[in-house]
């Protein structure tokens, strides 16, 4: 391993950590002005988080290791995703980590774990999220991987990496097969991060909600890592979506002054997509659950045709 | 030299003294030393003597090589019989499904069905053979009648009636082939060995309309479709020794006469017509067979049918004719004789046991009767032509020279013999599975050594050769074949 | 030495009346006339077979007239007619698949396929000869006829009548046609007696108790 | 020295097979070195193959000659000695679970009889995927039919054992029939029955794929001949399960790839076939695995799922081989190849851990499970590793294949004909949704039998298995582990160097990054922890059916897939009136339909039935009737005879 790969798991990791709960204040505030109201201050959830941390945690008596160690594993491997998706600088070498499908595979064993740990408490709750979360990510799968692939077909690179790269090297602003693509990549990042119309992040004790009824049983520093891994999910995901549409400023190599600049600029545009991503919601109603197939099939068709036309391109 | 010959004196003397006798015990030894007393000079014919080998003023008798083989078979299995006979037939006595004093008349019809079964082998004259598998008929319909019951009778009746008429069309084609035969020397004869000499010089048209009457006769001999029909009935009704000689040897006379028939013709012209018919007729065969193995529920029954199916595979084997073929279908009639004597003694242990053939009388086989449920299981897979047994590797070879004739008939015949093991199969499963509660506790059958020896030893002899081909009965077999004009690439 | 046109006309009418004993075996319903009929049927073949003689002298010939004679006109028809006194049967009335003038008219079907069938295949063979064809005809179709009565009656002792029909109709086919060696002749004629005695025996079973069969079974036996 | 080490190996599972036939009164000591002696020469075995393997090895020899052109000859390269791993590694785990499982049944025959027929079912599969020639490979084919089926007839007294083992046999047979054909063309093509490529007519390569794909698919349950699976898994014991599932059905896949890559010439309709048939059983497979509630039928219907990818990979070979894009192809076989032997692994490793559970709570139905992580905590956390491999969960192996065939995929774009890139786009999202349905299927499986509170009586008394049962599985969790984070170091030592990410790499900083984060929340964070009792909405303990059940879990993605389950639905009611006009009482079910069961299975058997009993009355018993049929066969032929002649 060498140093320059070394730094940038560092780097990257902590980076992606830190601006993760900022996205989300934003969100949160967009939709709180959206609604009229003043909402939260932007730093917020960063004291959520602190004040977790500092929380005893409850385990149920029926409860196993899974709702333990859950919290830990879920944070890894977003963690590890998150060396996938170059933030502010892509490194020379990365040993293949940034394959398209290791990404998006950590994810799915976040997903697993968080699934397992709903189920482990044997409360309702919990089951009826993990049963959603399953379900829905089953049949976001294919609109995931036809998205990737389409990407893979115009980079001509499966590596996540070499496609930042190639992106970031090009100056097109309308290629009309990226145009198409982020379509389905934003609905993809609004079904993976439990957002409206799929879920609806603010709710607990609803019937529809997802995301958060599988955490119900959480507290104290493990509900603290869930809330932090879900945000970095989030990060991630934007991530991917800027890097491939507005690639400017990310920095090709390593170096100290690229990095900040590069970084002041992911920070600017993330905030520019998690405003989009609050406004996104505040306009749009929850979908009944049985009408989620539908909006994944609209992805699902834009993904399709993106790739037809690369195909006959 | 002659010691076949004298054999059958020693058998006309043992079922002399079988008329008088009165020992049970003695009786039965008797019958295994009269198998014996053929199968041994037959081990030694086939060894130290040149053959053909004829006897008496105008050749009537004489033995090769075919004929010893099948004598070896047939007296293997009737020695095996008359070994099970030592328990079974004591315990239909005991049943009262035998009457005591009908056990000499047993015995002597089994010696004379014994000896007529060796002489039709021998003959080498058409009417004569045509003359002692009648008497077959007669000594084994005779067997399946003994038993006190008017179902039997009905049976033997209906074997009878059956094969005999038929039998008769069998020989307005006998007559004409000798007509035929004045045509090529002028004294015309029905001896095989002089038939297949003249066979080119025979005319192929009215050959086709002799043969047909000819393979009539036989084919209701040897249980082909539509002329089977009495074989399941019989089979069934009659015990068990007396099954497995049914199935093992006397479906063998009917066969053999078709195969030297066959012979003749396939010198000829006539040759490629008689090809279609009997693949036709083999086909047709295991069709019937094989469909109406389905919903049977008596064990012997379906073994019978299963006899059925075998002897259409051998027939469509015939019909093809290479010389692999018929050496493969040789091979098939010596495991199938095996494998049904098996079958039989095993099903004989049951219906000792539950004193019936159907399956859904019989509960909690494997802890009744171990050996018979082995012996049943073994059976089966032998004779759905598993490996490591015999038929496994027969069925193959027959199919891949069916398949040398046509993908269709390779098709058929593939997906008929599936489904009569399936049959097979499903019918054993049921039986094996069945439960009543009622008869959980049943008293065992307690099986004599007798009966158990056989099934025993046939289990064994089935594994072994499976294996095991020896040298010996390769060229036993490439000779039989060569020596019945079919030629061939040589296994 | 009578006239070979003379015999042979002889011959022909005698075939037609062993054509019509056969149909009238194939429809009647009295057990007694049956067997009557068999007798008078056999009689004709003992006839046939002596004017065959007369035409060409063979031992054979004679052997066959003598051994038909002695079993088929007059040993079975004894032994029938005791098992039917035994067993008090003297009608068998009912027919299956087909009726007793359908049979008739199946009769005359019958032998028009066979002489369709002849005629095409082997018909080239009698070219010299033709009431040795007409004979072999004669005999299928009687053969036909006996089988017949095997598969349409229901009682056991007039299926034997059909057998023993069909037997003549094998005679009169091996008279016309080709002559065996005697010995094989004479051994199949025993053959197919022990063969009726045997069906004679088991019908017997059929219809009596199971105490009488397994005595009679004990021709065989010594008496103890 | 090569050859002494299979020779020997053979020998001792022969010898371990028999003695229980020989002394078949022989006690559970006697058992166990037979076992001991399988587990053995699995070793042996295994140590072979993987000297073949890397040293890149051939080795071949002719054993017995049962006449000159029948004989057992084999024949070992790569490909065999990867099989020949795949099963060593498997029967070793199978073969020490069995020292314990197999003593549940108190009888003593029975269970020798169960283990001779496992030792035997074993070397014929060995002896399989060893044969050089046709027919030592049709009769260790049919000897693994006829010992698999007598296995899963083991509890012949259950009434769906009868149904299993019928259908099973049928199938098998069947699956032999278009072998059958298909060697046989081969045969009489070359003349002789050596697998090799030497001199087949060109006509008659098509013919023969297809008998072969057919027998071959059967056999693998590939989708539509898929139905054997679900019967004849459950009824069997579940060690016999894990050797069914983990290896038969991959040397019917050692079987297509033999005779498709080494001895026939592929075309590229094949390569398409085989994707799309592997595409078709693998979404299949999921989708009925999800609804299914019996664990054993669960893994069988997984089982098909996993086939399906393998054929996946296989067809993807074909097609990018003969587009020569050699990279694209060996990467394609390498997945399709290391899913084999990952799916060997895990499926063996959760059928055994189920079989762990089936025997200890005695009940199959994962309705009534639940809780079970408290009462068997070392079978869980088993069948848990199971369950994240087959979920496809890096590092762990099941990722690597499916990595594999998913970068293969997504490279289709190097393709030329377009229609054959669609073609691969679709059957990647089709493989996606199967991917991400087989993660939401193990999440089902596991949370249900596994977590929460107990739902019945038995599982409540459930205990931990003994050592045995857990000592073997682990071997297999332990290799499913070992062979995920070894998977590129592998690959490269076996001399392939696909452009994969480096596995062990990523397992370093996935622990790395595991034991940063567990130090720094430790530091970081507050230390106390409270015991609570589950919030249920202010009721206080309730029962295990409070909670989230297996059918609760799957609704969702049954309602989704609604069009895919055909169900039946039945009304029945009752009027006080003849009009139909006031209701008196009613009835309403939904049935789901086993769609091809009801639709292809059971018209073709009730077809077969109905002329079976045709031809069953037709032999009616009566003589009269026997004799017309004689009659009127006899006119025909009479009719027909101057036609004939």
């Amino acid at each position: 391993m060498n140093l320059s790969f070394i730094a940038y798991c560092f780097i990257n990791i902590i980076f992606a950590a830190l601006v993760s709960p900022f996205f989300m204040g934003i969100v949160k505030k967009v939709k709180a002005l959206a609604q009229g109201r003043m909402g939260p201050p932007l730093m917020q959830q960063y004291y959520n988080l602190l004040k977790l941390f500092r929380k005893e945690a409850l385990y149920s008596t029926d409860s196993s290791w899974v709702t333990r160690v859950a919290p830990y594993v879920n944070i890894t491997v977003i963690a590890t995703a998150a060396l996938c998706v170059p933030l502010v600088f892509i490194p020379e070498a990365a040993y293949g980590i940034s394959n398209v499908i290791v990404f998006l595979y950590l994810l799915a064993t976040a997903r697993f774990f968080m699934a397992l740990s709903g189920l482990d408490a044997g409360s309702a709750f919990g089951g009826m999220g993990s049963s959603r979360e399953m379900s829905i990510s089953s049949v976001i799968e294919p609109v995931t991987i036809v998205v990737f692939a389409a990407l893979a077909f115009i980079f001509n690179t499966l590596n996540l990496h070499e496609m930042f790269r190639e992106s970031a090297g090009q100056v097109h602003l309308f290629d009309p097969s990226l145009v198409l693509i982020s379509i389905p990549l934003f609905i993809v990042l609004i079904v993976e991060t439990a957002r409206i119309p799929v879920d609806n992040p603010e709710t607990h004790l609803e019937l529809t909600m997802i995301h958060e009824a599988m955490m119900i049983e959480y507290s104290g520093r493990d509900l603290a890592l869930m809330d932090l891994s879900h945000a970095m999910k989030q990060t991630l995901l934007m991530a991917v979506l800027i890097n491939i549409i507005f690639p400017w400023g990310i920095a090709t190599e390593m170096g100290v002054a690229g990095i900040i600049s590069a970084a002041a600029g992911f920070l600017l545009k993330g905030a520019a997509l998690s405003a989009f991503i609050g406004l996104f919601e505040s306009s749009l109603a929850k979908m009944r659950f049985f009408l989620v197939p539908n909006l994944i099939m609209i992805a699902f068709f834009l993904s399709a045709l993106a790739i037809l036309l690369e195909v006959f391109r | 030299m002659n010691f076949l010959f004298y054999a059958l004196l020693i058998g006309l003397a043992i079922i002399a003294y079988l008329a008088f006798s009165t020992s049970h015990r003695k009786m039965q030894a008797l019958s295994m030393v009269h198998a014996l007393s053929y199968l041994a000079p037959a081990a030694y014919l086939l060894l130290y003597v040149d053959l053909p080998v004829y006897y008496l003023g105008n050749r009537y008798l004489f033995i090769d090589h075919l004929c010893l083989y099948e004598v070896l078979i047939a007296t293997t299995v009737f020695f095996f019989a008359a070994m099970y006979s030592w328990g079974y037939v004591e315990g239909l006595v005991r049943a009262g499904e035998l009457n005591r004093r009908d056990i000499n008349v047993f015995y002597l019809m089994f010696n004379a069905l014994l000896i007529v079964t060796v002489l039709s082998f021998m003959s080498n004259n058409l009417a004569l053979f045509w003359i002692f598998a009648e008497l077959t008929t007669v000594a084994s319909a005779l067997l399946v009648a003994i038993l006190n019951s008017k179902k039997n009778i009905d049976a033997a009746l209906e074997y009878i009636l059956i094969t005999s008429t038929l039998m008769l069309f069998s020989f307005i084609g006998l007559m004409f082939l000798f007509e035929l035969s004045k045509q090529a020397s002028t004294a015309g004869t029905l001896n095989w060995d002089e038939l297949m000499a003249i066979a080119k010089s025979l005319p192929p048209t009215p050959l086709v309309f002799s043969f047909i009457f000819v393979f009539i006769g036989f084919a209701s001999k040897a249980g082909i479709a539509p002329f089977h029909t009495w074989l399941p009935h019989a089979h069934s009704k009659a015990p068990s020794a007396v099954s497995a000689i049914l199935s093992g040897v006397v479906l063998n006379i009917g066969l053999y006469g078709i195969l030297r028939a066959y012979a003749i013709v396939r010198q000829t012209g006539a040759e490629q017509t008689i090809s279609y018919f009997l693949i036709a007729f083999g086909v047709l065969t295991v069709f019937v067979a094989a469909f109406t193995m389905l919903h049977q529920k008596n064990l012997k029954k379906i073994m019978a049918f299963s006899s059925v199916e075998n002897m259409g595979l051998m027939l469509a084997g015939i019909g093809i004719g290479t010389h692999a073929a018929v050496f493969w279908v040789l091979y098939h009639k010596l495991a199938h004789s095996l494998t049904k004597a098996l079958l039989f003694f095993s099903a004989g242990v049951l219906h000792r046991q539950y004193l019936s053939n159907r399956a859904d009388r019989m509960q909690y086989v494997f802890r009744l009767q171990p050996l018979a449920a082995l012996g049943l299981i073994i059976g089966a897979a032998a004779i759905s032509g598993m490996p490591p047994f015999p038929m496994f590797i027969s069925k193959i070879s027959i199919l891949i020279q069916a398949l040398s004739f046509s993908v269709p008939l390779l098709l058929a015949l593939l997906l008929l013999v599936l489904m009569a093991s399936a049959s097979l199969v499903v019918f054993l499963i049921r039986l094996f599975s069945n439960k009543d509660e009622g008869r959980a506790h049943m008293e065992r059958y307690d099986t004599q050594p007798g009966m158990e020896a056989p099934i025993i030893a046939l289990i064994i002899i089935l594994f072994a050769i499976g294996i095991f081909f020896p040298d010996g009965l390769r060229s036993m077999l490439d000779t039989i074949t060569t020596e019945l004009g079919f030629i061939g690439a040589k296994p | 030495m009578m006239a070979a046109g003379l015999i042979d006309g002889w011959v022909e009418a005698l075939l037609a009346l062993v054509l019509v004993t056969g149909a009238f075996i194939v429809s009647r319903r009295d057990l007694h006339s049956l067997v009557f009929a068999y007798t008078i049927q056999s009689l004709f073949l003992v006839f046939i077979a002596l004017l065959l003689y007369l035409a060409h002298p063979s031992e054979v010939l004679l052997s066959i007239a003598l051994l038909t004679l002695s079993s088929k006109v007059l040993l079975i028809p004894y032994t029938i007619k005791r098992i039917q006194k035994q067993i008090k049967i003297s009608r068998d009335v009912e027919f299956h698949y087909i009726s007793p003038t359908g049979s008739l008219f199946v009769t005359i079907l019958l032998f028009l396929f066979v002489y369709y069938s002849f005629s095409g295949v082997i018909g080239g063979l009698f070219t010299a000869d033709k009431i040795s064809y007409t004979g072999a005809v004669f005999g299928v179709s009687l053969m036909l006829m006996g089988m017949l009565v095997t598969f349409s009656r229901k009682k056991v002792i007039t299926k034997i009548i059909g057998y023993l029909t069909m037997e003549n109709g094998v005679l009169l086919f091996g008279l016309f046609l080709t002559e065996l060696p005697l010995i094989i002749e004479v051994l199949i004629i025993i053959d197919l007696i022990i063969m009726v005695l045997l069906v004679t025996i088991l019908a017997a079973g059929m219809d009596s108790t199971m105490e009488e069969f397994h005595n009679r079974l004990h021709i065989f036996r010594r008496e103890d | 020295m090569l050859t002494v080490l299979f020779y020997i190996g053979l020998l001792l599972l022969f010898f371990g097979a028999v003695a229980p036939a020989i002394f078949f009164r022989g006690g559970k000591n006697q058992r166990r070195l037979s076992l001991a002696l399988m587990a053995i020469s699995a070793s042996l075995l295994f140590v072979f193959a993987s000297d073949v393997i890397y040293e890149n090895q051939e080795v071949s020899m002719t054993v017995y000659r049962i006449l000159p052109s029948f004989y057992f000859s084999f024949f070992i390269d790569r490909l065999s000695a990867f099989f020949i791993l795949t099963i060593s590694v498997v029967s070793f785990g199978v073969a020490i679970y069995s020292t314990q499982y197999i003593e549940y049944h108190k009888n003593d025959i029975r269970n020798n009889i169960l283990v001779f027929l496992m030792g035997l079912f074993i070397l014929s599969m060995l002896l399989v995927v060893s044969s050089a020639n046709t027919f030592s490979f049709l009769f260790f084919w049919e000897t693994m039919s006829l010992t698999s089926f007598l296995l899963v007839m083991f509890a012949y007294e259950n009434e769906e054992t009868r149904k299993a083992g019928i259908f099973y046999f049928i199938m098998t047979q069947l699956s032999g029939v278009f072998l059958f054909t298909g060697f046989f063309m081969l045969y009489l093509s070359s003349g002789s029955f050596d697998i090799s490529a030497a001199s087949i007519d060109p006509a008659i390569m098509a013919p023969v794929f297809l008998c072969l794909f057919l027998g071959f698919s059967i056999k693998a349950g590939v989708v539509p001949f898929h139905k054997w699976l679900p019967y004849a898994h459950p009824a069997s014991p579940s060690n016999i399960s894990a050797l069914m599932s983990g290896v038969m059905i991959k040397v019917a896949v050692y079987g297509l790839m033999r005779f498709v890559i080494f001895v026939l010439e592929p075309q590229l309709w094949w390569g398409v076939l085989i994707l799309v048939a592997g595409t078709l059983s693998a979404i299949l497979g999921i989708i009925y695995a999800m609804k299914e509630h019996d664990i054993k039928r669960l893994l069988a219907f997984s089982s098909i799922e996993n086939i399906g990818i393998i054929m996946i990979g296989f067809g993807l070979y074909i097609i990018f081989s003969l587009n020569n894009l050699e990279d694209l192809a060996m990467l394609s076989l390498l997945g399709a190849l290391f899913h084999t032997l990952n799916h060997a692994i895990f499926k063996s490793l959760l059928f055994l851990t189920a079989g762990s559970v089936v025997n200890a709570t005695g009940i199959r139905n994962i309705e009534y499970m639940g809780g079970l992580i408290h009462r068997m905590p070392k079978t869980a956390l088993l069948f848990f590793i199971g369950a994240a491999s087959i979920s496809a969960l890096p590092p762990l192996n099941g990722f690597v294949g499916e990595l594999l065939i998913f970068q293969s995929m997504m490279q289709s774009h190097y393709l030329t004909d377009t229609l054959m890139q669609v073609l691969v786009i679709i059957c990647l999202a089709v493989f996606a949704l199967t991917s991400a349905l087989a993660a939401a299927c193990f999440v089902k499986a596991f949370g249900t039998v596994f977590l929460a509170l107990p739902r019945s009586q038995k599982v409540e008394k459930a205990n931990e298995v003994g050592m045995h049962m857990l000592l073997g599985p682990s071997v297999l969790a332990a290799s499913c582990i070992f062979l995920g984070l070894s998977a590129t170091w592998l690959f490269s030592k076996a001399g392939y160097y696909p452009q994969i990410p480096d596995m062990g790499v990523l397992g370093a900083i996935m622990a790395a990054a595991f034991l940063a984060i567990f130090g720094i929340v430790w530091v970081v964070s507050s230390h106390r922890t409270r015991d609570v009792e589950t919030w249920r909405c202010g009721i206080r303990r309730g029962d295990g059916w409070f909670e989230y059940t297996a059918t609760g879990f799957s609704q969702p993605i049954m309602n989704i897939f609604r069009s895919v389950y055909r169900t039946r639905e039945d009304y029945r009611r009752t009027f006080f009136d003849r009009s139909s006009v006031i209701f008196r009482d009613g009835r309403a079910e939904i049935h789901l339909l086993n769609f091809f069961e009801v639709y292809i299975y059971l018209p073709i058997a009730g077809f077969i039935s109905r002329v079976a009993m045709v031809m069953y009355r037709l032999h009616n018993g009566k003589l009269d009737t026997y004799l017309y049929y004689t009659f009127i066969t006899i006119i025909i032929l009479l009719v027909s005879m101057r036609w004939l002649a």
